[in-house]
């Protein structure tokens, strides 16, 4: 282990030298790769798999997942271990429900605005309780899970209590010069897909610019010590609820597509199960890479889908992952490709 | 005292029933360098804690430069210009030296947050000024030839000087420094006394708590003794080493017969 | 030899904290150990303890190998360590704090009498016992902790920068009372020190580490007149 | 309503304190705590409800099947995540990993029904205007006299100090002799019998079922928070605050809202004093 360990700070030296903007050699390798990673999935697997709703179905859920995971692992850079995603994607996916079929407003003006108000909520819970640390932080959110499940429950008229918002409205279609390029119908998954691409490529884009930029850094150093950090005039607070409402304007964002994907939503959607999830991809891809999550959620997504016999079994097989990942792999399946993909280490224990 | 930059205003602070700091007052006068010396649990760390905000006290205030700081949150203190540094070796360990002190000029940032984040061309330049500035501090504390190295990997006596370098940084006006001398021998004592001493001649006022004697009596302007949590003396060198309450609550009589 | 060190060496990560140390005790002496930080003096005592691994050498203790033994076997073939800081349990109270350094013994009138005989060295922790330890002065905690030490009984106490953060005068009595539990009791000591002229006085020998390695040992008395030491460490 | 409380207090006393005991001695949160409690629980009601093994046998039986659990967890587990984990978040990430395994097997081994068992005594005692049925008495009185033996045996034996002595330093600990790995695993046990035994008394007032694991985690977390985590008095004094507003709730409001102010009300009394009422600050 104390060998992993070196190995591990050596190349976040290396991370330090393109994050503050030096020779782009690396980051231009960086790039390389992304853009190869996006060309799969917009265009190698709709040709390869296009046919397949059911495989489609499977690869959107895994890309919506990753998104909502990578809230998290912005919360795991400022040293946070948050339970609360799953809440802030009820939240989310509650805002867009309401919205659209309440007031009538088209899906992709309550995409943005779930987000907003998982973030602006978020941003109000997270600023006391970010005060906490370790355990009491990861003990809070957890409880904040449940919370949010029985706000929904009780909600009375506005959240429909236990029976949920069902026949939430498709997304309209996208058209160009009055083409339509993307048709939103329950016939055809492929749609749905490219949206959840497009949200992943993003979120992934979004993801590593933060980490790159001085706000990253800013992240890294609450992680390693909040008090220093604020003897040098950091403003504590500030920066970690900003990361807290990345994180649910993320989650957010994930539970409104999931609403508008599935047409429902109970209070049920997310329990303290996805919650753990979420965090679970993070670990599971490794925390020190901005593709972790990713990794980590299309993983586990697919390979339950590959494994129908022991779906049954998905808690108890996630329950022994997660203990065999922290006794034998406590850095993510991605540190074991260490040296090919040393590049996109962003983020060191 | 015309010349006071920090005023410490009858501060006290209690925790349940314990009285950590009862009652203390001194100036700092500006370019000085002032110790605060005592007994371990004398309540010198909770006076640091005191004047940069990272607790309130009880009663009492800190001015600095004619304004109250007392109240204000750290991060305000530290902006202002006091800024402390921590007993030990506090640094951000999974950062480069140099990575560090480029973290460390937060302060002068000059973009927004989303400036910040789409690297806008003020944010780029500010990386640029805090490198230059970065390295710049670093090769003054003799630490040009680690800047790339992790921090978690430096010797004792480099974390110490990257403690204040990143303190440095900040651009400070007070420096506190918590026991910069522990764990070193003699000879890196000295050198560690030269750097506090080139530190004051940058213009920055300094006031350090420190256990080893021969260097505060070395270095310092002043010394404040505490004891118990009461300041019992306050004076130079010369005249702390002849007081009498310092001598009874603090030094001792001469060596007594020790050994066999 | 009492107490043998033989090329002990240890790592930390990759980071060798000693190198080909080799030490050695006489029964009833008070050894000293100085240097600066990160020289290795804590490493030497955690070693004998069984807190650090060797990644080479061997310990010898009453002519048994110690070095491969579990931290508690270690302490009841009678060493025992009074770590650096003045660990006390800060929420027990000092007597309990005292009955965990008899954990292991059996026989409880001894371990009474022992109580009765610490409590003579060190009236001012039988005034205490009924406090929690964390709210008693810095000298009473460290009475407190080599009072804890010694209610272990045993043969090779082990004191880890004893002076620190004390006040000059308390110093003067902690060094007192080192000499006193040497004599009175026969227990032999090793006493790491960064006050290296106190150390140097109270003790029969000493070694002087430099990063990891033995820079220079002999009588303390000779030390204590040695030009290298003087500049280093003593600062006349 | 107020005897409910008390019945309610003092079992989660007894959860509040496995908790704690474990938070303290291991720095570990035992996000597991809840399915322990459950499959207290269930252990009473196929020894005593199914096979009608006496019930006090049947609770004896609880300890050891938990004690065990709790064993093997520190054992096998966590002891290795201590040597070689890098982050605080690993041992985190492990508890709630062994929460999942627990109530997943639990609900493929017991299924998803709600059990009850018979009652153990029957009768009802007349206390002023409040009725108290002789099963809850006899499940107050139990849970009161385990929770002061427990507190007697941390406070005045030398393996209760040796756990007190572990929680407040590791190191140390090692230094006066302790065999700190076993102290630790029996330390651990001992958190998980309180759990299964909290779980097996309270099986004979409301049931059980394999769904119940993390409302009872966050039920002890409340407690703790409420308290002060790591604080023997803390706990108890979460329990009783918690069992009576439970209890008083649940009696003027349906259960989920009473426990949405509760979550409620804990934020706001976070914002407030984040170490809880007996608490350190939290570092």
């Amino acid at each position: 282990m104390g060998l992993d360990r070196h190995e591990t700070a050596r190349h976040s030296a290396a991370e330090g030298a393109v994050a503050i903007g030096q020779t782009d050699q690396l980051a231009s390798g960086r790039k390389l790769r992304f853009a190869a990673f996006a060309l799969i999935m917009f265009l190698v697997i709709p040709i390869l798999l296009g046919r397949s709703p059911y495989f489609i179905t499977v690869l959107t859920n895994g890309a919506v997942l990753s998104f909502i995971s990578m809230g998290v692992w912005i919360t795991f850079s400022i040293g946070r271990m948050n339970l609360a995603q799953g809440a802030f994607a009820l939240v989310g996916g509650y805002a867009a429900a309401i919205l659209s079929t309440r007031y009538g407003i088209s899906f992709w003006l309550c995409l943005p605005v779930s987000g907003l108000v998982s973030a602006a909520l978020g941003a109000i819970i997270g600023w006391p309780v970010l005060r906490l640390k370790g355990v009491y932080f990861a003990m809070t959110t957890l409880s904040l899970t449940e919370a949010i499940r029985l706000l929904a429950l009780n909600g009375g008229d506005i959240t429909k209590g236990a029976t949920g918002i069902v026949n939430i409205p498709r997304p309209g279609p996208i058209s160009i010069f009055g083409i339509t390029i993307l048709r939103f119908d329950g016939a055809n998954p492929l749609p749905y897909y490219f949206l959840a691409c497009t949200l992943l490529v993003l979120g992934i884009l979004g993801v590593w610019r933060l980490s790159a930029s001085r706000l990253g850094w800013v992240f890294r150093s609450l992680r390693q010590n909040e008090d220093l950090a604020t003897s040098i005039g950091i403003n504590v607070a500030k920066y970690r609820v900003m990361a807290f409402a990345i994180c649910c304007f993320m989650g957010g964002i994930g539970g409104a597509f999931f609403a508008a994907f599935h047409q429902n939503i109970y209070p049920a959607t997310y329990t303290i199960a996805d919650s753990v999830n979420f965090m679970l991809y993070c670990f599971l891809g490794g925390l020190a890479y901005i593709f972790g999550p990713a990794v980590g959620a299309f993983l586990l997504v697919i390979s339950f889908e590959l494994l129908h016999a022991v779906q049954d079994y998905q808690t108890l097989i996630y329950g022994l992952l997660m203990i065999a990942c922290m006794l034998w792999l406590p850095n993510g399946i991605l540190s074991l490709g260490r040296i090919h993909f040393r590049q996109r280490k962003n983020l060191v224990s | 005292m015309t010349l006071a930059i920090l005023e410490v205003q009858g501060i006290t602070k209690r925790f349940g029933g314990l009285t950590a700091v009862n009652d203390v007052s001194f100036v700092v006068e500006k370019e000085a360098i002032l110790s605060v010396i005592g007994p371990n649990g004398a309540g010198k760390s909770t006076l640091f804690k005191l004047i940069s905000s990272f607790l309130p006290p009880t009663f009492g205030q800190v001015s600095y430069e004619g304004h109250r700081i007392t109240g204000l949150s750290p991060h305000e203190v530290a902006r202002r210009g006091v800024v402390r540094t921590f007993q030990e070796t506090s640094i951000f360990k999974e950062m480069t030296a140099l990575q560090n002190v480029v973290v460390a000029h937060h302060l002068r940032c000059r973009a927004s947050s989303f400036g910040l984040y789409f690297s806008s061309a003020t944010a780029r330049a500010d990386e640029e000024r805090f490198r230059k500035s970065a390295t710049e501090i670093l090769v003054y504390l003799g630490l040009g030839p680690v800047k790339n190295a992790l921090a978690r990997n430096l010797p004792h006596g480099h974390l110490r000087a990257l403690g204040i370098a990143v303190a440095m940084a900040a651009e400070p006006k007070v420096l506190l420094l918590d026991e910069p001398f522990a764990g070193m021998n003699i000879e890196e004592t000295e050198a560690a006394v030269k750097l506090v001493r080139g530190v004051r001649e940058r213009g920055v006022t300094v006031i350090l708590v420190e256990h080893d004697m021969s260097a505060v009596m070395r270095i310092s302007d002043r010394i404040v003794v505490l004891n118990f949590g009461i300041k019992i003396a306050e004076g130079t060198p010369a005249e702390i080493q002849k007081n009498e309450a310092v001598i009874e609550a603090y030094l001792g009589r001469a060596d007594d017969e020790l050994g066999h | 030899m009492y107490f043998e060190f033989k090329n002990v060496s240890v790592h930390y990560d990759k980071v060798q904290a000693l190198q080909n140390v080799t030490l050695n005790l006489e029964q009833g002496e008070i050894v000293a150990l100085i240097g600066a930080n990160g020289a290795g003096k804590t490493s030497t005592l955690r070693a004998i303890t069984a807190l650090a691994k060797l990644s080479s050498g061997e310990i010898w203790f009453g002519g048994k190998r110690i070095d491969r033994l579990e931290p508690a076997a270690v302490v009841a073939l009678g060493v025992s360590m009074v770590p650096e800081g003045r660990h006390v349990y800060p929420f027990m109270s000092v007597k309990d704090n005292l009955l965990m350094g008899a954990y292991l013994r059996r026989d409880k009138n001894d371990v009474k009498r022992d109580l009765d005989r610490v409590f003579m060295r060190f009236p001012r922790v039988r005034e205490r016992l009924k406090q929690q330890a964390g709210s008693l002065s810095g000298g009473e905690q460290q009475m407190v902790v080599i009072s804890r030490a010694l209610m272990a009984k045993p043969k090779l106490l082990l004191l880890d920068e004893p002076s620190l953060g004390l006040a000059p005068m308390v110093v003067r009595d902690i060094a007192r009372a080192i000499v006193e539990i040497n004599r009175d009791e026969g227990i032999s000591i090793i006493l790491v020190e960064q006050n290296s002229r106190m150390a140097l006085k109270i003790s029969h020998r000493g070694y002087a580490l430099e990063t990891g390695r033995i820079a220079l040992t002999g009588k303390s008395t000779d030390l204590l007149n040695d030009d290298h030491i003087r500049k280093l460490y003593l600062g006349a | 309503m107020l005897v409910n409380g008390v019945v309610l207090a003092v079992n989660y006393a007894l959860i509040a304190l496995g908790i704690t005991l474990i938070f303290s001695i291991m720095n570990i949160l035992n996000f597991a705590h809840g399915q322990m409690f459950m499959i207290g629980g269930f252990v009473v009601y196929y020894l005593y409800g199914i096979f009608r093994i006496n019930y006090f046998v049947s609770l004896i039986a609880v300890v050891i099947v938990l004690g065990t659990i709790g064993w093997c967890f520190e054992t096998f587990f966590f002891r290795r995540i201590r040597k070689i984990a890098t982050r605080e978040e690993n041992s985190m990430l492990l508890a709630v990993g062994t929460a999942l395994l627990l109530e997943n097997l639990a609900l493929s081994i017991f299924g998803e029904k709600q059990r009850g068992v018979p009652p153990v005594v029957t009768g009802v005692f007349r206390i002023g205007n409040a009725y108290l049925p002789a099963g809850r008495l006899l499940v107050m009185i139990l849970a009161l006299a385990l929770v002061i033996g427990l507190l007697l045996l941390v406070q005045y034996t030398k393996w209760g100090r040796a756990m007190r002595a572990l929680a407040q330093d590791r190191e140390v600990t090692h230094l006066m002799g302790v065999n700190v790995d076993r102290v630790a695993a029996y330390g651990f046990g001992l958190g998980a019998a309180l759990a299964g035994l909290a779980g097996g008394l309270l099986v004979t007032v409301f049931g059980v079922n394999s769904g119940v694991g993390n409302v009872y985690s966050i039920k002890a977390f409340i407690m703790i928070m409420i308290g002060g985590a790591g604080v023997v008095p803390g706990a108890i004094l979460g329990a009783i605050v918690l069992g009576f507003v439970e209890a008083i709730g649940y009696q003027l409001l349906p259960g989920s809202i009473t426990y949405l102010l509760i979550f409620i009300a804990l934020i706001v009394f976070l914002i407030f004093r984040p170490q809880g009422l007996l608490g350190k600050p939290w570092g």
